[in-house]
């Protein structure tokens, strides 16, 4: 069954934002009835996400926001965050697993988000920025998802 | 206080117990890093990091642990990891990281496998 | 044991701001080793606070924002909510228990939070407005906790 | 979607099945309050709030079920509740809102006692 909340919220563009995107995402998980790993890999999903949002994204820049929602649509779990950043094209992203980056410090957000979750779409946003949408498929039957 | 760290020695192997998550922002990930670079700067050539108690790891804290390991052998030392939580070893085999560090799950073994 | 992150965030005045504020309580009191009772506990209170601040406080205004903070210290979980509002003085508020209060259709805000937590403290906050400070002793101890 | 509404009817007596969160905004309050006033002005005058789905209610939530009561009173009908979870009985304790409404955990009495 599970109820669940829609939220919406325009955040700073501080590390806390990256906390509370986790926090706020996995309590409406749990709450719409999806079982402790959906939830974490919820959470770390979005994590990346809003990370992206505020350190590439906005750059912590004061005068801007992160926008953040989540809600259930159609039994999934829809999460949005979006900036208000340059933009970029991740199809220029570098592959992270390949022998020649495997070393680098960074460039793992992205192939962790699609991991995590059944859907993630990254589109420009307009005017200018990012958005990226992360999808849970419905919980699992209550008898499996307890 | 997001993530602590304790140093001791075995049998020649620093071993950091880490708790907590790893995480971008708050200080953790550079508590991590700093650990390492004292642990090379008073010589240390083995060390092994236990995540036994580390819940949560996200790709800002992995890019901790590759610094680690890459500053480490850039000076003949070695960085291995001790205990890994089922999460973050997703994350290790997510990533492919798993082809770069050497994980243990026994202390005996790990401090072993340095000799 | 618990580990627990320290979070502040600056809010809107929106109702979706008292689903955060309850939603990151919660999810750092969870972490940092509360029970169930005591995290919902916290997290009806949360939502008595960020509601006032909301509503009461900054009469969800666009140009005042919601101050909310979480951290542990010395053991004890401590959430701040601060609004920009007029304030206002805690004693003059009617009991809501009194018989010709109980049909009332608001006003037991406060009683709740301070029934819920272990200590209330409501404050004028510089330069203006209000700040509720609710605060959780300590999680049981591990036996107790689980 | 917060709070689902359900209306049936067992010898007179009508039951309205609540499920999830009545809480400041979104809408959810609003539903109850629209329900119970639409109950009322079909001629209904004895009204039982199931809440036994109900995970949680706020003080906006609790000053929906007082405003229920009262606009119910006023026009002669009775509004009473069932079966409360034990966060709601709780709440129901503390604002002393239980000398208020009466309470039944179980269907078939609650029905009764309106007669
Ligand atoms: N929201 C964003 N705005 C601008 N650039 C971004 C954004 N998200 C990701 N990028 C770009 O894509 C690269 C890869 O991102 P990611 O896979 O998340 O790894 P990391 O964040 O560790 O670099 C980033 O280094 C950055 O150049
Ligand atoms: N943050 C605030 N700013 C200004 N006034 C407040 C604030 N919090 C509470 N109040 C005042 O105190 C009264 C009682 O608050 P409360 O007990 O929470 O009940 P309610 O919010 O249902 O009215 C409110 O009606 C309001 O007048």
């Amino acid at each position: 069954m599970g109820e669940c909340r829609r939220l919406e919220l325009r955040l700073d563009s501080v590390i806390s934002t990256v906390d509370a995107a986790e926090l706020c995402a996995k309590g409406l998980a749990r709450e719409g009835g999806y079982g402790e790993e959906q939830v974490d890999r919820l959470g770390m999903a979005v994590r990346e996400a809003a990370a992206n949002a505020v350190t590439h994204g906005n750059a912590y820049s004061a005068e801007k926001s992160v926008h953040f929602s989540v809600e259930m649509n159609d039994g999934r779990l829809v999460v949005k965050v979006r900036d208000e950043g340059e933009g970029f094209d991740p199809g220029e992203v570098a592959d992270p697993t390949s022998v020649e980056n495997l070393l680098k410090a960074s460039g793992r957000g992205l192939l962790m988000m699609r991991a995590l979750v059944d859907e993630v779409d990254v589109r420009n946003a307009s005017p200018s920025g990012t958005e990226v949408v992360l999808v849970l498929h419905g919980p699992a039957t209550e008898e499996e998802g307890q | 206080m997001s993530l602590s760290v304790d140093t001791r020695e075995v049998d020649g192997v620093v071993i950091v117990d880490l708790g907590g998550r790893i995480t971008l922002g708050d200080e953790s990930s550079g508590k991590l890093r700093k650990a390492v670079r004292d642990l090379l700067a008073q010589g240390n050539k083995k060390i092994l990091l236990n995540l036994g108690e580390v819940s949560y790891i996200d790709s800002s804290g992995l890019g901790e642990l590759v610094s680690s390991f890459s500053t480490a052998s850039s000076q003949g030392a070695s960085v291995k990891l001790l205990n890994l939580q089922k999460k973050v070893q997703d994350l290790l085999q997510i990533t492919k990281l798993y082809t770069v560090f050497e994980v243990s799950t026994n202390e005996a073994d790990a401090i072993l496998s340095f000799s």
